[in-house]
């Protein structure tokens, strides 16, 4: 499979790209994203989450290339594998860190968990656990923000095994008829659980929206400048009223599928070490503070500012979410219903 | 007080809850021309931004209803068949029952979906379910079954007006049956079943389409001299439990009338709630008249024969009365 | 909405084509399919048929241009508006009558109706009441097919409106990287129900095929020729093991979505009677007589007297029909599980 | 006789009917390196004509299963968790539950649909359903929910040798629960109810992974005097309603443990069913112990609080025998 990806295009080129303080928000969310999960990596191993978690270590720049452009108003659909969406449209690290926890000071009071962080008052609709069906909810959001007239956007996120689930076509479908403001962000790392993307998806994937007239565009999701840039340009069309977009951003999963898969598989293996070291090289985040020194956008200095502050927001956050009180056992019975008006 | 077709009081219903209010949105396959007749006219009156047609596309319908709810629109999605239902699910199953749990509370989804169900016209399986049990069991959703014009429109209403999500179906067939609609706002409470016929010899839960049928069954019981209390429940989500108690307390004797099929019915579930809570009021077996566990064959006859009509009624109930009263 | 059909080739050229004798079972086919249908029209207006009708006026094209390359041992899909493909691909008519007017003699003993009719021992899976549900059951099929290796294919008819349902995106990413033995015929007749094609699908339809790398072709699916020769080399390349193709082939629906239509209208329009009238003059009956004629395959004489068996055939399955017994009312309760081997 | 886990019971049973029949097939998504480990070391052994991975398409897979099945083959598709048979839907109620009927008997559909169900694992609200209710009132699905290894082999055997779709249920987390397996041919039949424990003063019906609360409750008032008979119906449709009403001709009170959700759910229906048919033989209430109308939370206190465990079953028993033996 080619991924129609321009490896050998200069690394230090942030030329019609972020400015400087853009690019060092840029590098700021992807730390961040980076050192909460490997944090929920070593909790998640120590038996301290009650649940599954699902990261996305390796694959940052394209939530923080993408959310860097949606405000608090935009909408965002996510996977499973949702953190990283989560915490690039602005949701608050540490409800994130409590719910995953269980806490009832959980972005969802802990009745949702990894698997369904959201925050509603940032337009972050949910990570989802069901593959694909961020697609319909994005395309409905995206029609209420066309409705409402003034300028919103939605964004899905969602895998190359997600790209296989009928919806895909059905929601480009109804996008492009209705010319709604959605993003289509497919993440394309590779796999479904332990199912290479080559046995379960033909063709293109960006093909599937160039047959409804989509602008499609097929991208290097490592590098977190040319997805700032393509998103960037989705986006602006979308707001301008110009339609649905779609983005190919090829990328990898370094972890498992999810943390339990070493259990899960025992034994049984589906890829390559040399094929997830070569990745490991292919780091997101060391290359863009590589490619922020050579240009001399941000010193080390800098970088390492940044690095600090991230670590401290993080250790708060697992203080946070330690310091928690239990869910409240009761309180499914309480909200299953939204009270109705008298 | 105007007589006025089932259908068209939904259609009422909607339009009265479009006026007063601009979020509401309206979508679904041929809801233009509408194809089923509950939203006729309302293209013309409110126009696409209000009201269009889709790809057919269940999947989607119910999906984008989440995303357009969460965006602070009421969606009103119209499914024609029940069965359609079935090729949606997923958004049903998976977000609408489920979202506002998994966020903590953050979201309301006030979507009303609104889809015919039950047989009768010879559209054979596959255009004929009774699609109760699945939604009931899901949870988080909100089941409106309107018997009645007056209840239509005042059930479509309240589940428009709801913050939550509500299916309103319409039973086939009684869309086309007229009734009195009272003028002015009119709205039904959920979880208020109606007496629709007073007795005290036995208690016969009708739902939907089942209606007719049980006012029948009991008009000719009377002739016999067995009086039959008859209860159309409006809503099974939420259900009126205390109703059907207190009726079954006056008659000792219960019979549920339902179109659904008999395994995992609704009819199991009020036989259930009434053996566990009103146990000591009961003088004999509760009695379900159901579809047996087939899908709905396609010839009258053999349709006629699998739903439940007017005779099984009749003898169900003479059968629960028949009984002696002291238990064996 | 531009068909992408060559309108202008030569109406006469049988070339490369069918046989006279092939050409003669074609118009054969095409006939025997409308004068049933003429018949259920009138009957349906009269009140004789219990359940709707969705009638295949116009189309007939297609359904006898694909199914002469089929045999008994094949498999089709068929949809909502069925009575063409069961024809077409050899079911009994007398027996398919006999299930409209739910007769205990009907192919299904009167439990399907119009909307269900199959007959299995003829590959014949089955019209099918919901909008796409076809389309993975023929991919099963040609998956069985394909496991059994010896050059069954499957066919699977659908309309323009179940192609936006997303099981055509599925089943054509399964079929593809499976290079199952299925051919995609696509009846492209302008409408889903009451709403215009235009209004609810966005881009070519065979666009959707071609983002998978299958062969794909918009044909003219009024002329039988072109449909039999789009379809004769898809079967050929499935059942050589070449996999999946596509081919989308416009028509036109001449009578309305079911005979029900205008009740259900009450004065709603949604086409203009002029388009219809244009369509009627692109009756594939009558083109493919006048063809058969100019180009001296058959002459008059031979031609009506196809006419003349096929008007007894109907009139004998009609009385067969009404002849019939009520269905066995009790049958569902019997029938719904197969008996266990012992 | 060989200890085995539960899950490899079913592989077990998978694999000696791939080796008898070379028409069965399997597939699903990721059952190569078999995600759930129900289906390891099976691909290795056929290799890719008897089992691959899919992509991932719940609505084609349910609908190719109809489409493989009328072609000859027997299918067994594996869904993984069974809210995925919400995306699935469209194929299971239109189609796999219908299609017999609908071609007046032509069509054999010989599918075995596996999956896992229930909570207790912290996977939250799409990861936890337990959906009896939507398969059981379809009407043309078999359904099993086998409870230890010996019945996971042979119910799984049962249902690939059935000429009818059937659904096994994999109880989440019994999974990994071992027990002994008879050596060579073992098939249990569908409709047949295990007595697990043997008692007289009342009737536990216990259903999939409620079977071990039940059983520890049983055991727990045993030492309070209290005998109880636990019942594993086995398989949801067919029902052994014989079974049920023996015991409870015994026992004379009935308790049903379901971790469905209340309403409408499988613990509805066998209530329903002996409040109509053994009504005679019942000294009281028909308790229900169920997981309430909510969507399962992730919080490992707030899920063990809404999904029945020992100490609300022992509350149900205790409850069902202090009553009076005379009727008010
Ligand atoms: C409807 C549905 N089917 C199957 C699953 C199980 N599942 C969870 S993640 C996953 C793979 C998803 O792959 P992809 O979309 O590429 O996302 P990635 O995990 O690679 O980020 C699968 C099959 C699911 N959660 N939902
Ligand atoms: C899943 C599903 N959704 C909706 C319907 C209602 N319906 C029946 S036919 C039809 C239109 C189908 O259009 P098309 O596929 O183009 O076939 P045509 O009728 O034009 O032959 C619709 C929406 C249905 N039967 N099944
Ligand atoms: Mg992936
Ligand atoms: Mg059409």
């Amino acid at each position: 499979m080619t991924t129609g990806l321009d490896e050998t295009a200069p690394g230090g080129r942030l030329g019609g790209g972020p400015t400087p303080s853009e690019a060092l928000r840029l590098y700021e969310s992807m730390v961040l994203i980076r050192r909460v999960e490997e944090r929920l990596r070593d909790d998640s191993a120590a038996g301290k989450l009650p649940g599954a978690v699902h990261l996305y270590i390796g694959e940052e720049a394209i939530a923080a290339g993408v959310c860097a452009h949606l405000e608090d108003r935009d909408y965002a659909t996510s996977t499973h594998r949702g953190h990283g969406h989560f915490l690039a449209k602005g949701g608050d690290v540490r409800k994130m860190m409590a719910e995953i926890w269980a806490r009832r000071e959980g972005i969802c009071q802990g009745m949702g968990g990894s698997m369904h962080v959201a925050d509603l008052a940032r337009g972050i609709l949910g990570a989802n656990g069901i593959v694909g069906a961020g697609l319909a909810i994005a395309t409905g959001a995206a029609f209420g923000a066309k409705l409402d007239g003034d300028g919103k956007v939605a964004v899905c996120f969602f895998g190359d095994g997600a790209s296989n689930q009928g919806a895909l076509m059905e929601t480009l479908n109804v996008s492009a008829l209705w010319g709604l403001p959605v993003v289509f962000v497919c993440e394309h790392n590779g796999f479904s659980e332990f199912t290479p993307a080559a046995d379960v998806t033909a063709g293109r994937i960006a093909d599937r929206a160039r047959a409804f007239s989509i602008p499609a565009t097929e991208i290097d999701g490592n590098d977190v400048t040319e997805v700032w840039r393509a998103a960037g340009e989705a986006i602006s069309r979308a707001r301008a009223g110009g339609g649905p977009s779609f983005v190919e951003a090829r990328t990898y999963r370094i972890q498992g599928h999810f943390e339990a898969e070493p259990v899960v598989l025992s034994g049984g293996r589906y890829r390559d070490p040399d094929e997830i070291e070569s990745w490991r090289r292919n780091d997101p985040i060391a290359r863009f503070r590589a490619r922020l020194l050579s240009s001399s956008v941000a010193d080390e200095t800098a970088l390492d500012g940044v690095e600090a502050a991230v670590a401290e927001r993080v250790r708060e956050a697992v203080a946070y979410a330690e310091a928690g009180q239990p869910a409240d056992p009761e309180l499914a019975e309480k909200l299953m219903f939204a009270p109705e008006e008298a | 007080m105007a007589r006025t077709r089932l259908i068209q009081a939904i259609r009422d219903g909607v339009v009265e809850e479009m006026e007063r209010d601009a979020k509401v949105v309206v979508y679904g396959e041929d809801v233009e021309l509408s194809i089923v007749g509950d939203l006729r006219g309302v293209h013309e009156r409110f126009g696409p931004g209000r009201i269009r047609n889709t790809p057919i596309c269940e999947t989607t319908l119910t999906g984008m209803a989440v995303g357009l709810a969460a965006a602070g629109y009421h969606v009103v999605v119209q499914m024609m068949f029940s069965n359609f239902l079935y090729t949606g699910m997923d958004a049903i199953g998976n977000q609408m029952s489920k979202l506002r749990l998994m966020t903590g509370g953050q979201v309301e989804l006030p979507i009303t979906v609104i889809a015919t169900f039950g047989g009768g016209a010879a559209n054979a399986a596959q255009h004929s379910d009774t699609p109760y049990a699945m939604l009931m069991n899901l949870g988080g959703l909100n089941v409106a079954v309107p018997t009645t014009p007056a209840d239509a429109k005042g059930l479509v209403k309240t589940a428009i007006r709801s913050r939550n999500p509500c299916f309103v179906l319409e039973p086939n067939g009684r869309g086309g049956e007229a009734g009195e609609v009272p003028d002015g706002e009119h709205l039904v409470p959920f979880g208020k079943a109606a007496v629709r016929r007073e007795g005290d010899a036995a208690t016969v839960v009708a739902i939907g389409r089942m209606l007719k049928p049980a006012l029948a069954a009991a008009a000719s019981l009377e002739t016999e001299g067995v009086s039959v209390e008859v209860l159309d429940p409006r809503t099974l989500v939420p259900f009126d439990e205390a109703a059907v108690l207190a009726s079954v307390e006056k008659t000792g004797r219960l019979i549920v009338v339902d179109e659904a099929r008999e395994c995992c019915s609704a009819a199991s579930q009020v036989a259930a709630v009434v053996a566990e809570k009103g146990f000591s009021l009961l003088k004999g077996p509760i009695r379900r008249v159901t579809t047996p566990n087939v899908a709905i064959p396609y010839a009258p006859n053999a349709e006629a024969h699998v739903i439940p009509g007017k005779a099984r009624i009749v003898d169900a109930v003479r059968g629960s009365v028949s009984r002696s009263e002291v238990l064996v």
